[in-house]
């Protein structure tokens, strides 16, 4: 605790920088992700390649990616750019599947009932499909956003700043609290934005709130006594 | 030490035009013994009258010297030695005075080395008290009076480095097996040979951590080890005047100077900027 | 008035679903379908709005051949109520029932306006109005479904099973409700059940379908009952159980089983 | 492109399969902490992780460990094991199983939940005790959901298990390490490549598992 | 005989579902519990086997309180049905209907041979011992739940729904072979539905429920049907829709809708 107080102005930067990182990567693995997702419900012979290959990305060691990335999209190592198209990367691999899970397991009554009143394609997927995907996309984004923030650490170790740049110091001069600190403001910022998120999730799909089973049996009562 | 900047580096460097001296970009490793010297050349280059901004913990060599050649940096700590390792492999100069010389030679264009510091931080042959006194040990060589092999803790490169195991087997007939620990002599090399588990380590000359745990470096007489004595390495952004002031601080930086520096950093935990101001007006150079 | 003429349809697996049907739904009159599971009665209905295209034959409304028609506005001009409801979950109720409008380029306010008076007429507070369908009742999802059906005020409304899934006394309320409505509005209706009893209750014409969308036969309630043109229609009428089949036992009609069936009221009403 | 190719050859050399420092040897020892990780994670979640479901109290405990568990940062945990621990196996394993635990919970507790309510209502109904209940019903309904969870612990502990090498440990990690201090790019991506390639051959044998785990003639 | 004496259950979330209920169930013969959605139907039935326990009151099997048995084998002494069947998805056909005779530890040979003979009582094809459920028609899994329910020879046998999620050409089926069943092996089964029909053709008993588990009319069919306790009752059973009151129209039963209902076919049997 006295460490992290005398050294408040420092951590507070290596917070900014990390959510600086961080964000990006979340926002952009969710839009690739949506039309990878459409891609491989839409044509069968598409989705065991786009998963499988998601789940191998995710395979692929961090400290080898972050270091071949730059030789192959031609970035210099320490440049943030790196991380984001690398944290993208592993963003997709976990969205990339809850996407397309999602997609396709939104209730096929309601679109067929959309598709029956006149819905033209592209405005029923984006106004019927899409937000009827949104608990499970939101749920993807939620995982996204937890590993994004605790990867972009690994970082540190070419020198980018992050709270990871808490643990390499930390490390080298033997200072617990140090690490500690990187640690748990990683967790706590993690998860503050979890909850972030599942707050959007309120305001942007109300009808997700149901009511108590209680008053939906009253209003069956009611009704039938009507 | 990363937390002792104003401003952590976030992104590329804010160059502002200065008054007098014009602006100058310091950078320093991903080590915070190299951001302390980092920071005491920032310090009298401020004096000095440049506008200095700070990149500190880029890492290692293979991310910051493009860098530097690219001119987004013009300051940092190096490292003799393996600063000459780096840009010509086949290197073979093993005094200090040869390194400088070949340092000039292989240095890409744009940059030069100023003057070394007779502060050095290289690798060595560490062990405990308590083994050196049981075995009678004061140089490697007398590593082949301890039961062989003997194991070390070393970063995975140790094996292929001149003074790794083939090396001292053929200049001292010592017979070794490295345990590979990659935190470049850190905490867990450390432990390692603390809690017995290896026979020797590899630490830093500057290491604090040997004089607190009173451990003995052993004496390299065949010089297989290459000295690592602190140099500058700049830019064609740093004129004279910067330069005399950077070559007073390595003037004064003496081995014991760096150990001290370092101690101040590990054990109080102070910050970079505090501890080189310390220093550098304890040596009137602020 | 709705004409099918050889209507067949094959799926992609090769089941033939319908085998040349031929029908009319005559204008302002309810037809209802009637047929056990998988006899091809919603790929009939599905084929009049062109959610399934017809393999071959002929559909045409009012004279027109609907192949020749945009689906997506054969389909805004087409009420469609199907089990469930099929409501839109993310959209409020008033939402749900101005879809097809809005979906029309109507204004806002006059879609809205248009869809409160539609709750009204099929029975539904005011105040349900901005709840998502998943705060309803399943009778109130229904009757929001039927609300939907009627909202671009359609001549032609597709009913599939729009009552199976709720209690049989919602159940009731919803088919009285319709028998109301229908009696204002007269639209032509396509039903479709699989229960006799309702068929009987709201058709004007009934087609029993066998499997294959072949017709056992059609004709009104009392012809189906009183003339069984097969063992088929009998059976599926229930007329072979014993169960329509009525005795008068003090009062009280019961079956082949001796278990209560009506009440006999006396000579038909003229 | 070309460091991939040089990679492929790296791991084509006949001259770097054999021997204790051979890519044969620390193949086997990658798996062997990864298995070693991932089982002690099992031992620890797949009880808890049932109780949970089967249960259903402590729900809202278990998700916010799976949540917060993904959440730490495996570098910190690694720096602060290693402190703790020195070298050896014992820090990184801790870390392994740290990583693995969120996702064999998570599958062990949502494979118990999603099994058929109507089908374990009517198994208690036939009186069976809760541990039949748990044991032949929802344990078996469940299995595939489990396997994915270990499967994707699995997955991820693979990638991770490198770092067992920046504690003195093997695995592919020496190589991925000697590699970058070295500036061996082609070995550093070989190691990479053949982490994947790990990965890949586990990711089908965990996929044929479940499959095995709801042959389609359940549905 | 089953006694339930002032039963009460309160869910742990407030709701009422049953509120001092009073009923007795007849050995050999089958009460039907009959009302509309949520009207504690299933709370009474799931109280008599102890799935749900009573927050007061008592309830006894042939004088024995169950409050003092143990639950899992008083749960193995009484047969359930329920809608859809129930049935374990990872389980043979042979398997399911054998899981109780095995829990009580009877030998495998001696189930499976007991399991196969319920097969042909239920109406079920010995072809289809070796397949799973989810390989079965919805009618084919409610006989198999029936067939489970009878496995152990229980002298009680509650049914929930079980009819209600298939065609009503396989529900009369099953209805007809339930009759039939219930004439050679006589059990006590206490059976819960939502529809008159069903409950007037299975119920020797009739027990109409308003919410919360009240009862609203016991009797039987006909006295339901001729003397309705209250215009709820009345309702319920569909007497004042008109669609009850049957009237004579040249033979056929009409409704006061003058829809077809039934076939006048004389004066009752003996
Ligand atoms: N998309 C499809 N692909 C293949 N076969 C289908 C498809 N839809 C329906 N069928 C088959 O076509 C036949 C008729 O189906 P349809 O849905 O029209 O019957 P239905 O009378 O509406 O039955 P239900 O009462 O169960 O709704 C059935 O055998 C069904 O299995
Ligand atoms: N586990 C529960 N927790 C809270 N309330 C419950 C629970 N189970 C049932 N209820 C409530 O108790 C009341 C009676 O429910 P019950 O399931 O017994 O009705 P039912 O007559 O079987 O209805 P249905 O015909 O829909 O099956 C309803 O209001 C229902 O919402
Ligand atoms: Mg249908
Ligand atoms: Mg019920």
């Amino acid at each position: 605790m006295t460490w992290l107080l005398e050294n408040l102005g420092a951590v507070a930067g290596y917070l900014a920088s990390h959510l600086t990182l961080a964000l990006p990567p979340i926002a952009l693995s969710f839009l690739l992700a949506v039309p990878l997702g459409w891609l491989a419900n839409r044509f069968r012979w598409l989705r065991t390649p786009l998963l499988t290959g998601a789940g191998l990305t995710y395979a692929i060691p961090s400290l080898p990616l972050f270091i071949v990335l730059p030789i192959i999209i031609g970035t210099q190592t320490r440049d943030p750019a790196n991380i984001i198209v690398a944290l993208t990367i592993y963003g997709l691999a976990l969205m990339l599947p809850l996407t397309a899970d999602g997609l396709r397991q939104v209730n096929p009554l309601a679109l067929d009932a959309a598709k029956a009143m006149g819905y033209p394609p592209l405005r029923r997927f984006l106004t019927v499909e899409l937000p009827l995907a949104g608990p499970t996309l939101l749920a993807g984004v939620r995982v996204v956003a937890v590993s994004t923030v605790s990867l972009v650490t690994v970082g540190a170790v070419l020198g980018i700043p992050s709270l990871g740049s808490l643990f390499t110091d930390g490390f080298q001069r033997g200072i617990l609290a140090e690490i500690v600190t990187g640690i748990i403001l990683t967790v706590v910022l993690a998860l503050l934005l979890d909850g972030l998120l599942v707050l959007l999730g309120r305001v942007l799909m109300p009808w997700t709130r149901k009511r108590p089973v209680r008053t939906q049996a009253q209003d069956a009562v009611a009704e039938v006594a009507a | 030490d990363p937390l002792g900047t104003a401003q952590p580096t976030t992104g590329p460097a804010t160059t502002a035009a200065g008054g007098g001296g014009g602006s100058l970009t310091v950078g320093s490793q991903q080590y915070y013994s190299n951001e302390i010297i980092a920071e005491l050349y920032a310090q009298v280059l401020e004096k000095a009258g440049f506008s200095v901004s700070r990149q500190y913990q880029i890492g290692q060599r293979e991310i910051y010297l493009p860098e530097l050649e690219s001119g987004k940096i013009d300051v940092i700590p190096e490292y003799s030695g393996n600063l000459m390792q780096y840009y010509d492999k086949a290197a073979t100069a093993t005094d200090p005075a040869e390194i400088t010389a070949t340092l000039a030679k292989v240095l890409p264009a744009g940059l030069r080395a100023l003057k070394p510091a007779e502060a050095s931080d290289q690798d060595s042959y560490t062990v405990t008290q308590a083994f050196a006194q049981q075995h009678g040990l004061s140089s490697i060589g007398d590593l082949t009076k301890a039961p062989q092999p003997l194991k070390i803790a070393a970063n995975s490169e140790f094996a292929t480095r001149p003074y790794g195991p083939e090396g001292v087997q053929k200049a001292y007939g010592v017979t070794l097996e490295l345990v590979p620990v990659e935190d470049s002599g850190g905490p867990l090399t450390l432990r390692a040979l603390t809690d017995g588990t290896v026979q020797i380590a590899d630490l830093y000359t500057a290491d604090p951590s040997i004089v607190k745990n009173n451990l003995v470096t052993l004496q390299d007489p065949e010089h297989l080890i290459l000295p690592q004595n602190v140099t500058p390495v700049v830019s064609s952004k740093v004129d004279d005047k910067a330069a005399a002031a950077i070559d007073a601080v390595d003037a004064k930086l003496t081995a014991t100077d760096l150990q001290q520096l370092n101690a101040k950093s590990v054990d109080e935990q102070a910050k970079s900027a505090d501890i080189a101001s310390a220093w550098l007006k304890e040596k009137g150079l602020l | 008035m709705i004409e099918l003429t050889g209507v067949t349809k094959t799926y992609p697996d090769g089941t033939v679903a319908v085998d040349h049907f031929d029908a009319q739904f005559p204008p302002h009159e309810t037809t209802v379908l009637l047929g056990s599971s998988g006899s091809g009665k919603t790929t009939i209905l599905r084929m009049i709005n062109r959610m399934v295209d017809a393999t071959s034959g002929t559909i045409t409304i009012d004279g027109e051949n609907i192949a020749d028609r945009d689906p997506v506005l054969l389909r805004r001009s087409i009420g469609y109520v199907m089990q469930n409801g099929g409501l839109l979950p993310h959209r409020s109720v008033l939402d749900n029932i101005a879809t097809v409008p809005l979906l029309n380029g109507e204004p806002k306010q006059q879609a809205y306006a248009r869809a409160r008076e539609l709750m009204g007429l099929v029975g539904l507070d005011d105040k349900l109005a901005r709840r998502y369908p998943g705060q309803l009742s399943g009778g109130q999802q229904q009757r929001v479904g039927v609300a939907r059906g009627l909202a671009a005020d359609p001549n032609v409304l597709l009913m599939d099973e729009p009552f199976g899934a709720v209690d049989p006394l919602v159940r009731a309320d919803l088919q009285d409700e319709l028998l109301r409505i229908q009696q204002t509005l007269a639209k032509t209706i396509v039903f479709v059940t699989h229960d006799v009893d309702e068929a009987l209750r709201l058709g004007d014409q009934i087609i029993l379908l066998e499997e294959g969308g072949h017709v056992a036969q059609r004709g009104t309630g009392p012809e189906l009952l009183g003339a069984p043109a097969s063992p088929f229609v009998a059976d599926f009428m229930g007329l072979d159980r014993g169960s329509r089949d009525l005795f008068d036992k003090d009062g009280v009609l019961v079956d082949g089983f001796g278990r209560a069936a009506g009440v006999l009221a006396g000579d038909a009403p003229a | 492109m070309n460091y991939l190719l040089d990679a492929i050859a790296w791991i084509n050399d006949p001259t770097h399969w054999p021997g204790a420092n051979g890519i044969g040897v620390r193949l086997g020892e990658h798996l062997a902490y990864s298995v070693l990780g991932v089982l002690v994670a099992c031992v620890i979640a797949i009880p808890a992780g049932w109780w949970v479901g089967h249960t259903g109290r402590l729900r809202g405990l278990a998700v916010g460990i799976s949540g917060g568990a993904r959440a730490l940062p495996t570098l910190g945990l690694v720096t602060l094991l290693g402190i703790l621990f020195g070298i050896g196996l014992v820090g990184p394993m801790v870390a392994f199983i740290v990583l693995a635990l969120p996702s064999v919970l998570a599958g062990a507790y949502s494979g118990v939940e999603s099994a058929d309510k109507q089908a374990v209502d009517g198994a208690r109904a036939s009186g069976m005790t809760e541990m039949q209940v748990l044991l032949r019903v929802e344990v078996p309904l469940g299995l595939p959901l489990l396997i994915g969870g270990i499967r994707s612990a699995f997955l991820q502990v693979i990638a991770t298990a490198t770092l067992a090498a920046y504690v003195g440990a093997g695995g592919l990690g020496r190589f991925l390490f000697l590699g970058l201090k070295t500036q061996d790019y082609a070995q550093m991506l070989a190691a990479s490549l053949l982490v994947v390639a790990l990965a890949l051959v586990c990711d089908i044998a965990f996929a044929t598992a479940q499959r095995l785990a709801s042959p389609t003639r359940f549905r």
